[in-house]
């Protein structure tokens, strides 16, 4: 029996003028989890992509169980029983979440008619074993991102396949989700089943991984045991030089209150009885389970959800949100966690992405001023170190992690005095991560204030000021950052409501 | 036959003709109304806005169905009205042909001008103009449509014996790239003697062509039916003649078969309509009863 | 208690579903345009006349089943029209020019129908050009060649053949002694095809695919469908669609013209996106499609029946038609 | 060396630039359609019947302007066909019927063509119902009140002005002593709301919110731009051109029909199509709308030069659309 699941040797692939992995030759072995690593741009997914027959390499070879293969397409890979959950979380928003599990070549049943019966049944066995809670039967569509990410998790679990590749699962979940995976990766590796884990937590990835591989501008770096494996050692590997970690700031808020928010409530979403304030120069860190209502809360700010009741206050004036619009002119600017949904322009370039919430700043009367649009592309591209080969290239063609580098300078560049970042380290490298927290520091040193979503308790907790939690649409902690622990922000997260 | 000769105050008819929205049947509805108010009697126009059989069969279904006393309709399929109008002739409802009519359809009377005989007289008017051994083109805003062909058709059998040669091209129904297609024809052949409409709206792109070329004098136009663009194309020598099917009369004597045949139980018979050509020695003869909507 | 009372809660939920079918709103609409008509015209609300309606709306209906399928699936197909002629153009000719039975240049029709189904899907899929252009052109291409195959004329004075009656006759019953009930075949036909259609995009494993497809290609690809193939497949369930519906046109007026069927494909396109079906696919249901149909059919009918001008018939049928999606929409808004 | 060199380099790359555009695929097509009747027809080639292609493709390029703008921002526009009538029947009556100066009835129409391009808008965005079937229900409303005002008869015989010969006359200049060059207005009227389309779509800020709002409505929104607000002008801007177009052809024919312009809604999208506009927003241009309506213009008249039958030409058009698309499309795929 071979000892590889997979095996890579000299594979090369090229999109236009970008070489996305450079003669890379790289194994996965049986019944292990392998886990990668890289910088955003390093050709993580796009290695992915080779195994799922999504693309082709152009040069090299593919072995898979010791064969040399060409994995041609989605269904022959399917076939050869690989299964993918995607970075980009494709889904199909329009059916329920049983049809989406089971969507694929086959779908159980008769020759002619699906068996619905079964379908809902195996979906509610796998959802209690992934401790999720979802009806079945809900539209995909209504679901946050975070059950779309279960979703597509369960998915890949559903066929009974050898091969299980996972590109960054984790974004969108929470610590206890994570455990949840975890058990499950552990769970898989004694059926003998393999697996492939990519992600920008190198905690996690020591923790799953049996071995750990790293890329680096497309090319393989090499791979580290995981008794060896630091995050430290992990991140030089990656990146190349060793990198330093931000630690924690001092609290430079003042006490005036720029923000306060009265007895919210907005029934549809299930938001309830919802007060805090934001002051000056403040990170306020909002943390809890996914589905908690955190992003339905920022949204209800900015006015893209209608609040049935409840008070505004900027600066102590009482204010009317009732547009996105309406909010940046208030100087409140919101970055989206749902990256593909709400925020990327999917057929424009990097500059007019970057630049479009910005637009009426960047042009002379009515005609756009293209000089001021390349410069301040140019100026973030550096500022967060962003991979391109040309600024006019379609934001479609970036790494997933370069995608939310674009959105996340979409609004630094806006700088509004109140900005609500909703996950926004989401697929960033550890590098760019340091970068980022700079740059908040930097942000609220200048007055400016920060809400911050983030189901990343390390990041909240290194950040914060002060940390608020949410669970079921109410406000159910809240702690300074000298209070603030793991345990007692999970322990706020998974209360039930107190009336 | 036992109908009754009272009640005809409340005779209501119904006249349906194919792609009814266009300039053509104003002069129908004229004479309608006009057959209508002296009669003291109702009536509808209605039809598809573009020529359908299937759907103009089943607006007859309907008006079968809401009970009128009588149906004028035109005919512009061999066969596809024959089921349609026995039914209405089976439920007692008298159908009269107009404008346009087929054979063998059980419609009591045609009231309208033959096609082929019109395409005919138009065939040599063109020889007429053009003389033995000349090159024309027939303009064909909707090619397919049988009233049309079978107008082509008169004119080319005449054609023929002249031997005059001839095409036939498709304008479309839009009068401006009508327009601009006979120009470009005649770029693509600037040894054609003439061109003519088979219908309205290309026969007002032939004068407004040679218009637009300023050939008048050097290509002949013309075509069929009469609207206020022909008329003054034909006043101003940009267009030589037009075929009149006299539609008033279409729309009157389609009334007044009907009516008679409820009144005083008169079969319906057929009356030839046609046959009139309007050219620079009656065009101002008509051209204000043109646009009063008469001729 | 209970048995009763449980099952009268059984039935109040039964009638809260459908009550709460995303297809209520067309209903809804439907019903109020009817309602308006009946009071207009006496003679509308008639069983003669319910079966006329069905009757007048069979060629349309049928083709927005296949429509709305291939809608859903993200594509469109403005080559219907022209199909809708070109079905019984070339059979006719095949039975008056090379002597077959009708039965048999039927069937090679349709064989004809579905390799023209599968020449817009090829330049759609292969090239990667929209749909929208493809047909487009096609609608032309099929267009003039029907006009060259037939010398312009209409195809009529077929040999008489029991197709005829099973296509485009009139289905007798008895159901007292000496009373019948007449059901044209259109009408019957029309169903059997609605029920197909529901079956193959609402129940069948095809039908999950096409939802996947239209709903998010990418996805639906990743999850190792063939949504060339799916789109393939729709594309000739469409042409297929036409063709038939031309049959049970030349049936029942033993005749067709070159011409028939111009401007039809926005009303196929209409009556699918009445019904409910998202124009940029993903989303429609056949019993949608069904009821928008017959929107289109009974405004129509009604305004025929009222003896309307056709200057104002226009105007009406534009207003009623934007109406009824409003109705619908408003409903669904505030389930 | 060196400032030759870098000089010729940067040459070199704004050569290349030009050809690596998007639109080049499109011009490609039209190149090679051109090249196909040059070869065909001696008269292609000639500088008169260049200036006959542009005169002829005023009409549907102008409107095309209007309307790859409004599918940028992910909406249609059905009633174009309908809006160019209703602008010079409306105006030609004022003038008629009102005795109103035609400057003085035009600038009013286009108020009016201004407010019924807000009704489209308005009916689609304050309901949510799709803009395909608001303006497939416009479409036929607007034609049937056009046909009540005119009461089915052509607008014609109009008082004499000098707007006739400013919208649809020639324009005459001198460039040598006693040679003339003459422009038809409708053509200089082309280019220069090409020019304006180009910049408001491409080179404003507006342009870029109209691409982000089809691109992605929601995000669109939450980048702070007022999505209802961009479509609504896409709305009206497509309205006013398709009025304005109907200026220019009442000013050349100096005649109306109220039946023009039917059909010519499929047209218009197509051109804009194949100028390279996606179906589903998002992505669209100017110079390609130009180019498509152009290839519109170039097929029609070359086979009317060609003197193609009737018949034929159909089949032609539409087997020469697909040809220039996939042409296109071929092309931008090896880029
Ligand atoms: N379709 C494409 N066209 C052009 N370039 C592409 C395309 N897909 C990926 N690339 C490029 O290939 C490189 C590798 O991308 P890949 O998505 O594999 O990175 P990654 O390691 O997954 O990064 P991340 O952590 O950000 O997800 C990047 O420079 C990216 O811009
Ligand atoms: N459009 C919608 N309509 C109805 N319910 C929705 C809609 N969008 C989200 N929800 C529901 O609102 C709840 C709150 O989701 P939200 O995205 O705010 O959670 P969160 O705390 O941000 O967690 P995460 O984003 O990590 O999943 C979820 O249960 C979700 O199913
Ligand atoms: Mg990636
Ligand atoms: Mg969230």
């Amino acid at each position: 029996m071979p000892e590889n699941i997979i095996e890579f040797k000299n594979i090369t692939k090229r999109f236009g003028g970008t070489t996305a992995l450079d003669q890379v030759s790289f194994t996965a072995k049986k019944g292990e989890v392998t886990g990668l690593i890289g910088e955003n741009g390093a050709g993580k997914s796009t290695l992915i992509k080779i195994c799922g027959g999504v693309i082709e390499p152009n040069e090299g070879q593919v072995f898979y169980e010791g064969e040399e293969i060409k994995i041609e397409s989605p269904r022959m890979a399917e076939k050869l029983g690989i299964s993918i959950v995607h970075q980009e979380l494709p889904i199909c928003e329009n059916m329920t979440v049983a049809q989406n599990i089971f969507l694929g070549p086959d779908i159980p049943g008769g020759k002619i008619f699906p068996d619905k019966k079964f379908m809902h049944k195996r979906t509610k066995e796998l959802f209690s074993r992934l401790n999720i809670e979802i009806p079945v039967n809900k539209l995909v569509s209504k679901c946050s991102l975070g059950q779309k990410q279960m979703i597509i998790i369960a998915k890949s679990l559903a066929r009974d396949a050898n091969f299980v590749l996972m590109d960054e699962p984790t974004t969108a979940l929470s610590p206890d989700e994570i455990d949840v995976l975890y058990d499950v990766l552990q769970r898989l590796t004694e059926e003998g089943i393999s697996v492939l884990f990519v992600s920008h937590r190198l905690n996690e990835v020591i923790k799953v991984s049996d071995r750990i591989c790293a890329l680096k501008d497309g090319k393989y770096v090499g791979d580290i045991s995981k008794d060896e494996a630091t995050e430290d050692k992990l991140a030089s590997m990656m990146v190349g030089r060793d990198v330093e970690t931000i630690s924690k700031k001092a609290s430079v808020a003042k006490e005036d209150k720029i923000l306060e928010v009265k007895n919210l409530n907005q029934e549809k979403i299930g938001l309830k009885d919802i007060s805090f304030n934001l002051k000056k120069g403040e990170v306020l860190g909002f943390a809890g389970l996914q589905g908690a209502g955190r992003s339905e809360l920022a949204r209800t700010l900015i006015g893209n959800f209608k609040l049935d009741s409840g008070e505004i206050y900027l600066k102590g004036e009482k204010v009317d949100i009732n547009s996105p619009k309406k909010a940046i002119e208030y100087g409140i600017g919101y970055l989206p966690e749902d990256r593909g949904n709400l925020g990327l322009f999917k057929k424009l370039d990097v500059k007019t992405n970057l630049c479009i919430a910005n637009i009426d700043n960047l042009s002379n009367y009515y005609m756009v001023n293209n000089k001021k649009i390349r410069e301040t592309t140019n100026k973030f591209k550096d500022q967060l170190d962003i991979k391109l080969r040309s600024i006019s290239q379609n934001i479609d063609s970036l790494s997933g992690g370069n995608q939310q580098k674009v959105l996340l300078a979409r609004w630094l560049s806006l700088q509004p005095e109140i900005l609500i970042l909703d996950e926004p380290t989401r697929g960033i490298d550890v590098g760019t991560k340091n970068e980022i927290r700079k740059l908040i520091i930097d942000l609220v040193e200048k007055g400016y204030s920060i809400i911050m979503i983030s189901s990343e308790m390390t990041e909240l907790l290194s950040i914060a000021d002060r940390i608020l939690v949410m669970s079921r649409g109410h406000i159910t902690g809240e702690f300074t950052r000298e209070e603030a622990t793991e345990e007692k922000i999970m322990k706020a997260a998974v209360q039930e409501t107190l009336l | 036959n036992s109908t009754e000769v009272a009640a005809q105050e409340d005779l209501e008819f119904t006249l349906l003709a194919h792609s009814s929205a266009i300039a053509f049947w104003r002069p129908v509805q004229q004479g309608m109304e006009d057959a209508a108010e002296q009669l003291g009697v109702s009536v509808n126009f209605t039809g598809p806005a573009q020529m359908d059989h299937g759907q103009q069969v089943a607006m007859i279904e309907n008006q079968i169905s809401a009970g009128v006393d009588g149906i004028g309709t035109t005919i512009t399929d061999p066969s596809a009205y024959n089921n349609i109008v026995q039914e209405a002739l089976d439920e007692g409802i008298p159908v009269v042909a107009f404008n346009a009519d087929a054979e063998g359809n059980p419609r009591m009377a045609y009231i309208g001008q033959a096609p082929d005989t019109a395409g005919a007289a138009m065939g040599e008017r063109i020889a007429e103009l053009v003389g033995e051994g000349g090159s024309i083109v027939f303009l064909n805003e909707d090619p397919g449509h049988t009233d049309l062909e079978a107008r082509t058709r008169g004119a080319q059998e005449v054609l023929d014996e002249y031997n005059i040669s001839y095409e036939s091209i498709d304008t479309t129904t839009d009068l401006s790239t009508a327009v601009s297609t006979i120009m470009d024809y005649y770029s693509g052949n600037p040894d054609i003697d003439g061109w003519f409409g088979v219908s309205a709206t290309a026969t007002e792109a032939a004068g407004l062509a040679v218009e637009q070329l300023d050939l008048a004098g050097e290509v002949y136009a013309g075509g069929f039916d009469l609207t206020p663009t022909t008329l003054e194309a034909i006043q101003d020598g940009y267009a030589q003649f037009t075929m009149d099917q006299h539609p008033y009369l279409q729309g009157y004597y389609t009334v007044h078969a009907l009516y008679l045949y409820h009144k005083y139980a008169i079969d319906p018979v057929d009356i030839d309509t046609g046959g009139g050509i309007v050219d620079q020695s009656n065009v101002n003869d008509v051209i204000d009863l043109s646009a009063d909507g008469y001729r | 208690m209970s048995d009763v009372q449980s099952k009268n809660n059984l039935l109040k939920d039964k009638s809260l579903q459908i009550v709460k079918r995303r297809e209520f709103g067309v209903f809804l609409a439907l019903v109020l345009i009817s309602a308006f008509f009946s009071f207009m015209s006496g003679s509308f609300l008639t069983y003669r006349n319910f079966i006329n309606i069905l009757r007048q709306t069979a060629e349309l209906g049928i083709m927005t089943v296949g429509m709305t399928m291939l809608i859903t699936s993200q594509e469109f197909d403005l080559s219907v029209g022209s199909m809708y002629a070109l079905g019984p153009v070339v059979a006719g000719t095949m039975v008056l020019e090379l002597g077959l039975n009708i039965w048999i240049a039927a069937f090679l029709t349709i064989l004809i129908g579905a390799v023209l189904g599968m020449l817009n899907g090829t330049i759609t899929l292969k090239f990667g050009i929209p749909s929208f252009i493809t047909t487009l052109g096609t609608m032309m291409l099929f267009r003039g060649t029907i006009l060259m195959i037939s010398d312009g004329w209409p195809v009529s004075g077929l040999p008489d053949s029991n197709f005829y009656g099973i296509f485009g006759g009139r289905f007798s019953f008895e159901i007292f002694e000496g009373r019948f009930i007449n059901i044209p075949m259109q009408a019957v036909w029309f169903i059997i095809v609605v029920i197909l259609g529901y079956i193959i995009l609402q129940k069948s494993k095809f039908g999950y695919k096409i939802y996947a497809t239209g709903g998010n290609r990418e996805a639906a690809e990743l999850s190792g469908i063939n949504t060339v193939k799916v789109k393939m497949i729709c594309f000739i369930m469409t042409s297929v669609t036409a063709v038939f519906a031309g049959f049970t046109s030349l049936s029942y007026l033993g005749s067709v013209s070159p011409t028939q069927g111009q401007g039809m494909e926005l009303q196929v396109i209409a009556a699918s996106v009445i019904g409910g079906t998202a124009l940029f696919g993903g989303s429609g249901s056949i019993v949608g499609a069904f009821l928008g149909a017959a929107i289109m059919g009974v405004v129509r009918n009604g305004l025929s029946l009222m003896g309307t001008g056709a200057y104002v018939q226009q105007a009406l049928i534009g207003l009623i038609i934007v109406s009824a999606v409003i109705v619908n929409v408003q409903y669904s808004k505030n389930e």
